[in-house]
């Protein structure tokens, strides 16, 4: 089977905005710190999709480096979350974050 | 570094810079009280004493040498803010000359005769801060400039009623400082519009130049309007006018004595001022437009405020309702948009500030005495303390307005002036006058005759004034008998502004005016003649002290 | 420009040129965060948060120095603005403006901060450190003529501040607020990068000036993904700058994080923000204005009552501060909304005199909470008249001056605001935000009332020693000489802001 | 081939964002953004950004999911599995933006199909037209560009446009990532606040007397291991029951 069909930018849009709001839902429905973050991963993943497909669309180069930047800052984002978890954990011993937020919207 | 050249710049106008030194003059003396040390409770008093009354001193100068004619004198202009066309620019007429004047003798007048009970050095500064406040907004002829000192006198207000208040004072400070913000806040939102939309339609920079803006009427007439009532607001909230009332009685009442005297003298007197002189001056038209609407509010004032006060238990916020009537009167008179209903305005100011002033200075002489407010609880006064009940009296005749007291010459002319315009709307505030006698003489019945509740049990009865205070009362109750016997030289001299004004808004509503204009000098020469007759009997000591 | 990029014939390889001195500001705070980590981790020799504070003070007015020189030349009729590295950073009166706002308040936070971090017994020069590269992401926001830079300006901003937030590891509520922060911070920075990615979809390009050009030039047949993208953008900028209804980190973030830190997202995160937000949505989208002016105008709105309304409830000072603050970014929006050099300039003096008023505010809450830095509720200032005077007085210009009473910056910064946004005939949003004073000045009156009209019952032996240190004193000075000058006469800022317009200039 | 790949890549992507999300295991989630990124890192290749497929699985999935993985089992999984916060919100304004955000897809959706997707013209007209900054790169629309190309343009696009700034200041980032990290997970030196929240129940444990006693001893001794301070509380308590 043979698919005659090509596949252009507004399919890489299509699954992009999937995974953007995938990830934006995740990170309000879910209340795992860790999970959080993952989700915000989905986010940024589906904006550099979102780049990398206009920059081929439009012949251009600086989608792909975009992109670049955005993982180095995905990266240092990952880094900081991820510290300021293990300080939080490490004064609540006592696991959940259930009881733990003293601040409350 | 601003305020210094504006001295230096208005040095070589005039020979002496009368309005910045009545100004600003409080302000340092505010300062000198704020560097001396806490404990010098004598020296702060003193140093009150000194700068108010040399403010007051400037003030009677001023009032020398002004010269009775329609225009700005004592003129001030040093640039303030360039690129918005915002500057300094003050001027004193014939409106605002008696308000600067009663600013300036009040406040020592205040600081001579009051004590506070406690915080003596933060009293001292807060009162003259205020004074310099109140002065700001009298003279000043910069729309930004007025809302700086129209707002700024809110804080030292806000301060000396809940710090020095009683009672529920804080609420009371509150709330007065909320309603007033609440009234100015939407003014800001209109004085900015009219300059934008004056600038913009009229092709000119921003200016907030009072006197530029109103001379060449470039915005339209319903935006006039909506600007109007946003200007309206604010000052009725101050004055108050009817709805807005409330905050009023409150303020009063849990102020302390000084801040009642001032908030009534002086503080009230914002409101109606800024109706004559940003009102009327700014929007003929919309003053014109919406005059029955303050007439109507005004005549619900006087007879609201009356029969209310009818009702009050506590002597204090009696008098602060009977406030309400009278400011009603004031701003009948204001809309009533002739010479004598905006003159009768204009003196009646300077009356309430007197008649009030002491009245709440009476009020508060009588608590220090019994301890308590209420009516009831008060009584026979009279037997213990004559001197007392006699001025009480002459005082209370004065806010009724009886002739030969200063109060009839106000409440005359604006029924005057109401009646030419509005006939029944001045036979209905005209019972406001008879209401008035009711409440009052009704009250000085209660308080002062009958038996001497409270004092029978205890040995002491209510000691009469001591001679200090019968001193510090004599320069209002001259002023009261003064003003009602021969209130020429102050007509003469608020006349000329008041027919330009009076002249600026004919000429903008044109022929379909509905004031019809009356000789007026006719009437009042009439009319001095009549009070000439009337009192030539009447002993006065303080005739000498004229100047004509 | 990016075109001749792929048809690079020869191996050499040209790097854009450079004007240092105009990166000076920046470049100057950076390489002293980085040298002072450099010095620390290599000498054995403790360093006291005294003289970290110093350096920080110095590398900041160095680089506040730095910019006069621009300034002046950017002022220059003849050499006016201009851009460097192949356009990707702008230095017009804007930045510098920007720049020398995040720098005075690098030098007053760092004063707090010192105190604070001696209290809290938190040694080490890295909390310095993220100050000083938190600025230069700010001058970097400021500056940036391209959207990349701009994200990554943001990050450095705001991943330095989420560990300012955190860095207090003795209190739990420190870490939990940067927590929260950095979750919310993380999603608002997914958001704007996506609207970044549609709009460079939309317009073929991340860099403002070309997509400015492209604007003008170009008649779009479907602005569906350009406007999805400023949406998007609006709704990561509004985050950031706790905007209604992004707002509901800040009051947590505020009450939790160290107060000097919070100063510092008041003031300069806040201010940072802004500019970010003037320049692409004023300068690059003003083309657009018709379709992002109506949006700023509701979220203004919401922004203003919902901020001052909220403030009234709370019984936390570092809570009623932070709704405060919400309610005062509705009234930067408000100018925003404008959308005009006035309205720019009016926003930049809001910023300006604000972060006066609320760093002073929070040097006031940090004294006066106590030793463990915690007792921050309304009750906590009860009879501070009558405890330290001196304190209750600046505390009271700068709640007056937030409030907006006249004869203070506050009052001038929101006439200013509301005389831009009036020249735009928006009258119904004037009307507003005055009636949001209003209801904010109750806020501070609450406040007023516990300091002055209000004895206290016991006078605890702690609340009667609070000791002024130095470093604090200065910064209450400076901050409440600043709002009462400004206050009385405003004309040297407003000239300078007034200067301040934000062009985008190409390489 | 295009049309498959990009489905299976989708499919994947798709899956492994849903598994993010509904999966209870933080572990598993981990593990199912691997697939996600692998599935982006597949249609980067499809797109003829090799280089950044590359980069994709090195650095997503290679460093970042590791440190994920990483910080799980630094926590304990099972700790970590019921690590739940408050709701940033109540729920209520989750589902709220749950809507919002369902419609933000649709409209977004609804635009990627809408035809001429962003107003610049259809890429044939485009490569004599529109000079918006853009490359018009003609190899790469017909034959495709090979790999070792787009890494070279990659190298010139970072060092000789203004993209060098950026790289410049993903210095600073990495800089503060550091910084950060040390500076959170290093322990305080001195005594720490006493946890708000379980301080009351704490206090109810215990009598009255002993509350009069022992308030400093409720307060957590900083420096030891999390165990470690649990069972110190532990035995505290036991003491205290032994001792009455």
């Amino acid at each position: 089977m043979t698919l005659a069909l090509t596949i252009g930018t507004e399919y890489y849009l299509a699954l992009s905005a999937l995974l953007f709001t995938i990830g934006a839902g995740g990170l309000l429905v879910r209340r795992n710190p860790l999970i959080m973050f993952m989700c915000i991963e989905l986010m940024l993943n589906a904006a550099n999709l979102a780049f990398v497909s206009f920059g081929k669309e439009m012949g251009d180069l600086g989608g792909q480096l975009s992109v670049l930047f955005v993982l180095v800052v995905a990266a240092a984002e990952v880094v900081i979350g991820l510290a300021i978890v293990v300080a939080v954990m490490r004064r609540r011993p006592k696991a959940s974050i259930d009881e733990v937020s003293v601040l409350r919207g | 570094m601003g305020l210094l050249t504006i001295f230096a710049a208005a040095l070589p106008e005039t020979s002496f810079p009368a309005i910045p030194v009545l100004v600003l003059l409080p302000a340092f003396g505010a300062v000198a009280v704020a560097l001396t040390p806490n404990a010098r409770i004598g020296l702060h008093k003193l140093l009150a004493t000194v700068f108010t009354g040399i403010t007051g001193a400037i003030s009677v100068w001023v009032l020398t040498a002004f010269e009775s004619n329609g225009d700005y004198q004592f003129l001030s202009e040093q640039t303030w803010v360039d690129s918005l066309g915002i500057q300094w620019l003050a001027g004193i007429d014939g409106i605002s000359l008696f308000l600067v004047v009663l600013t300036g003798l009040l406040f020592p007048f205040v600081v001579i005769a009051i004590n506070p009970h406690h915080d003596h050095k933060a009293y001292y500064i807060w009162i003259q801060l205020l004074q310099t406040g109140c002065m700001g907004v009298f003279v000043s002829l910069d729309l930004f400039m007025f809302f700086v000192f129209f707002e700024i006198v809110l804080v030292p207000m806000y301060f000396l009623i809940g710090k020095w208040g009683h009672g529920n004072a804080r609420y009371a400070a509150t709330k007065f400082f909320l309603y007033t913000m609440l009234g100015s806040a939407l003014m800001l939102v209109s004085i900015i519009s009219l300059v934008v939309l004056h600038s913009k339609n009229a092709g000119t920079d921003l200016t907030f130049n009072l006197i530029e803006i109103a001379s060449n009427p470039a915005i339209s007439t319903t935006s006039a309007r909506i600007i109007f009532l946003g200007f309206a607001l604010a000052f009725a909230v101050k004055v108050p006018l009817f709805p807005v009332h409330t905050w009023l009685p409150d303020a009063h009442t849990e102020a302390p004595t000084a801040g009642s005297v001032i908030l009534a003298g002086v503080m009230l007197k914002l409101g109606t001022y800024g109706f004559i002189r940003f009102g009327l001056y700014l929007f003929p038209e919309a003053s014109h437009f919406f005059a029955p609407l303050f007439i109507t509010l005004g005549v619900v004032g006087i007879i609201y405020g009356a029969i209310v006060a009818t009702m009050q238990k506590d002597l204090k916020r009696l008098v602060a309702y009977s406030s309400i009537a009278h400011l009603g009167f004031i701003v009948l008179g204001t809309f009533a948009l002739n010479t004598q209903g905006i003159q009768g305005a204009t003196v009646q100011m300077i009356n309430h500030g007197l008649s009030t002033g002491a009245l709440f200075m009476l009020v508060g002489l009588i608590y220090e005495r019994r301890h308590t407010r209420q009516i009831s609880e008060l009584g026979g006064i009279q037997k213990s303390a004559p001197v007392l009940a006699g001025t009480f009296t002459l005082v209370m005749l004065s806010s009724v307005g009886l002739p030969g007291l200063n109060g009839f010459v106000g409440e005359f002319l604006i029924l005057l002036g109401a009646f030419t315009a509005h006939r029944w709307w001045a036979l209905l505030a005209a019972t406001g006058v008879i209401l008035a006698a009711l409440y009052l003489l009704w009250a000085y019945q209660r308080v002062f005759h009958g038996p001497e509740n409270g004092a029978d049990d205890q040995d002491n009865t209510t000691p009469d004034l001591t001679n200090w205070e019968r001193l510090t009362l004599f320069p209002l109750i001259a002023g009261i008998i003064f003003l009602g016997i021969y209130p020429k030289p102050m007509l003469d001299r608020i006349e000329p502004a008041v027919d330009k004004l009076v002249t600026h808004i004919e000429e903008t509503i044109g022929d379909d005016s509905f004031t019809e204009p009356v000789p007026t000098v006719q009437i009042r020469q009439s009319f001095t003649d009549l009070l000439e007759q009337t009192h030539e009997t009447h002993e006065d000591n303080t005739h000498s002290g004229g100047h004509e | 420009m990016i075109q001749n990029m792929s048809f690079i014939a020869s191996n050499s390889l040209q790097t854009p040129s450079v004007s240092w001195s105009g990166l000076l500001p920046a470049i100057i705070l950076a390489a002293a965060a980085i040298l002072l980590l450099t010095i620390c981790s290599l000498t054995p020799i403790k360093i006291t948060n005294q003289q970290l504070t110093i350096y920080t003070c110095v590398a900041a007015v160095g680089s506040l120095v730095a910019t006069i020189p621009l300034w002046l030349r950017v002022q220059d009729e003849s050499r006016g603005p201009f851009s460097t590295i192949s356009g990707a950073f702008g230095i017009d009166g804007f930045s510098l403006f920007v720049t020398m706002l995040l720098t005075v308040s690098v030098i007053l936070v760092s004063c707090l901060a010192g105190v604070f971090l001696k209290s809290e017994d938190i040694e080490g020069p890295e909390s310095y450190v993220l100050l000083l590269l938190s600025a230069t992401g700010g001058i970097i926001m400021a500056g940036a003529n391209d959207f990349i830079i701009l994200f990554l300006g943001i990050e450095v901003l705001s991943i330095s501040a989420y560990v300012l937030a955190a860095m207090n590891l003795k209190r739990i509520q420190s870490q939990e607020a940067g927590l929260k922060y950095f979750v919310l911070g993380a999603f608002a920075s997914g958001f704007l990068l996506y609207g970044i990615a549609l709009l460079y979809g939309a317009t073929g390009s991340t860099e403002l000036t070309a997509i400015r050009n492209f604007l003008v030039d170009t008649e779009l047949t479907n602005d569906t993904l350009l406007l999805a993208g400023l949406a998007l953008i609006i709704v990561g900028f509004a985050f950031k700058v706790a905007a209604v209804p992004f707002h509901f980190w800040a009051p947590d973030v505020y009450q939790g994080a160290p107060t000097p830190f919070v100063a510092y997202m008041a003031s300069a995160i806040k201010a940072a923000g802004f500019a970010a937000m003037l320049r692409v949505l004023y300068v690059t989208f003003g083309q657009y204005r018709a379709d992002w002016q109506p949006v700023i105008y509701g979220i203004a709105i919401a922004t203003l009552l919902l901020g001052s309304l909220l403030a009234i409830v709370q019984t936390d000072l570092k809570r009623m501060l932070a709704y405060s603050s919400i309610s005062h970014a509705g009234y930067l929006l408000v100018g925003t909304q404008a959308a005009s050099d006035q309205g720019v300039a009016a926003v930049l003096f809001y910023l300006a005199t604000y972060a006066f008023m609320v760093i002073g505010s929070f040097a006031v809450i940090s004294l006066n909470s106590g030793p463990a830095g915690t007792e921050t509720d309304l009750n906590s200032v009860t009879g501070l008249a009558n405890r330290k005077p001196m304190l209750a007085i600046a505390f009271t210009v700068f709640l007056l001056g937030q409030a907006g009473i006249p004869l203070t910056s506050g009052f001038f910064a929101k006439f200013y605001v509301i005389e831009a946004v009036i020249e735009e005939e928006s009258f119904g949003l004037a009307i507003v935000a005055m009636l949001a004073a209003v209801i904010g000045a109750f806020l501070y009156l609450r406040i007023l009332v516990k300091i002055w009209l209000t004895n206290q019952e016991t006078v605890s032996e702690e609340g009667k020693m609070i000791v002024i240190p130095k470093q604090v004193s200065f910064v209450l000075t400076i901050a409440t000489i600043v709002t009462l000058f400004l206050g009385v006469w405003p004309e040297p800022l407003v000239e300078m802001v007034q200067r301040a317009v934000p062009v985008l200039m190409a390489s | 081939m295009e049309a498959v790949t990009f489905f299976i890549a989708a499919l994947i992507a798709v899956a492994g964002a849903c598994g993010v999300v509904f999966l209870k295991n933080p572990v598993h989630a981990a593990l199912s953004l691997v697939a996600t990124l692998f599935g982006v890192a597949i249609h980067f290749i499809n797109l003829e950004a090799y280089f950044l497929a590359v980069v994709q699985v090195i650095v997503y999935a290679g460093a970042i999911v590791i440190l994920f993985l990483f910080v799980i089992m630094l926590l304990g999984v099972d700790r970590a599995e019921s690590m739940e916060t408050d709701p940033i919100i109540g729920q209520r304004q989750i589902a709220l933006l749950a809507t919002v955000g369902l419609l933000i897809l649709g409209t977004l959706i609804g635009v990627a199909f809408s035809g001429d997707v962003t107003g610049i013209p259809p890429i044939e007209a485009q490569q004599s037209t529109f000079d918006g900054g853009l490359v018009i790169d003609n190899g790469s629309i017909d034959e495709g560009i090979p790999p070792q190309q787009n890494i070279k343009e990659i190298g010139r696009g970072l060092f000789s446009t203004r993209y060098v700034f950026a790289l410049e200041i993903t210095a600073l980032l990495l800089t503060i990532g550091v910084v950060g990290a040390v500076v959170l997970t290093r322990r305080p030196k001195s005594a720490l606040d006493p946890l708000p929240d379980e301080e009351p129940s704490a206090i109810m444990r215990n009598s009255e007397e002993e509350l009069a006693e022992t308030p400093s001893e409720i307060e957590e001794t900083p420096t030891e291991e999390t165990g470690k301070s649990d069972t110190e509380n532990l035995s505290n308590e036991e003491s205290e029951v032994i001792g009455e």
